[in-house]
């Protein structure tokens, strides 16, 4: 699947886009944040307050609990601050 | 019916427009534009978008604005990279028969747009960059355009 | 703060949002542009005023609306003479530091000009000319400003 | 005073601009209204309907009891319809 980063996650994480397997047992965005910031400091940093973090699915706004799989791509932001 | 750009160039209202007004359906076109305001000390601001999902929501947005009013035309047109104090930021504009559905939708697409849309800006003041953090008055605005 | 003009020329809107976002106060500025509709087989459009009485108005309405919200700027263009459809008639539009009052005060003043400012439209069709009727739902507009 | 026609009242009254005297006695819009229908038939038609017009008192909305005196301008003219 591929993750990407923007905004300040980007720099915190250091990179803007990456391609990973999906774990087997991990079902919603929630479950991949957990598995992320398990990986390296610099995950756990980026998601330290998920309440700051968004999330979409494949190029739609999706919540916590939304389901994904092997082939998403999910993207992590702050809230926008477009317009 | 629906025109999306995000692009670093300025746009040209003169342009944008005419094509709503072209053909003479659209009595009245409503238009925003969004300008970097020159507060505390601001230098300049960078926008970052999340290309493809962008131009996606946004399509999305319009078609929700073009099924609730009876619409001749939307053209959103937002732009990235580093602006200064005064540049133009966004154009969303809604072209109708008659006013009132021109400014509802030109309101309704704002709102969406400054809550929905994947667009990050950087602050410079004084040689120091920071993230702008979003207003929770822009959601209170998109709120009140949700459906009971 | 007020710009208020009257002409037969066409106007830059390029120019006047320039001239409304300059210095970097402006946030928003929300215009509205009223065009000539080629409806029921319009041939082109013919506006009188009355000029003195008609910048007199306008500039009572801006003062208002200025009193109403906080605005940085308020531009009114009018043009008079034959027009075709599709062409632009009028310009409001309204800056402010954010985007809420420039809304509600381009509404307002657009609502207000089409009941209070002296303007008078022929229409010709099919080679004949009759003067348009003032529409209700007009006054209904305006008359929602009203303070109790 | 001067009195001034706008849109079909100037092309039934055949002027869009005249000066007359106020003839005294006569101190309101609503007054100067029915002296003019008095004058001649092209004013009796123009203002037949009074429902349809509108007045101006030295360039101000004024209603059909607004006082009139010699030196006013006044002007006549349908419900507007610019914008």
């Amino acid at each position: 699947m591929t993750l990407l980063y923007f905004a300040w996650l980007r720099q915190v994480i250091g990179s803007g886009e990456e391609q990973i397997t999906l774990p087997p047992g991990i079902g919603d965005v929630r479950g991949l944040i957990t598995h992320l910031k398990g990986l390296d400091a610099k995950y756990a940093q980026a998601f330290a307050d998920e309440g700051r973090i968004r999330t979409a699915v494949n190029q739609h706004h999706a919540a916590l609990d939304a389901p994904v799989s092997d082939g998403d791509e999910i993207a992590f932001f702050p809230p926008v601050t477009g317009g | 019916m629906q025109r999306i750009v995000i692009q670093q160039a300025p746009f040209d209202l003169n342009a944008e427009v005419a094509a709503l007004a072209a053909g003479g359906a659209a009595g009245a076109v409503v238009n925003f534009t969004g300008h970097v305001r020159a507060e505390d000390g601001l230098a300049s601001l960078t926008l970052e978008h999340y290309p493809g999902m962008t131009e996606a929501e946004i399509a999305r947005m319009a078609a929700e604005a073009a099924a609730r009013w009876p619409l001749t035309g939307i053209t959103v047109i937002h732009r990235v990279g580093t602006l200064k104090p005064g540049d133009a930021i966004v154009l969303v504009a809604a072209a109708a028969a008659h006013r009132t559905p021109a400014f509802a939708a030109c309101e309704f697409l704002m709102d969406y747009l400054k809550t929905h849309a994947p667009f990050w800006k950087q602050e410079t003041r004084n040689g120091e960059t920071r993230w702008a953090e979003a207003r929770a008055s822009d959601d209170a605005a998109a709120s009140r355009w949700r459906k009971p």
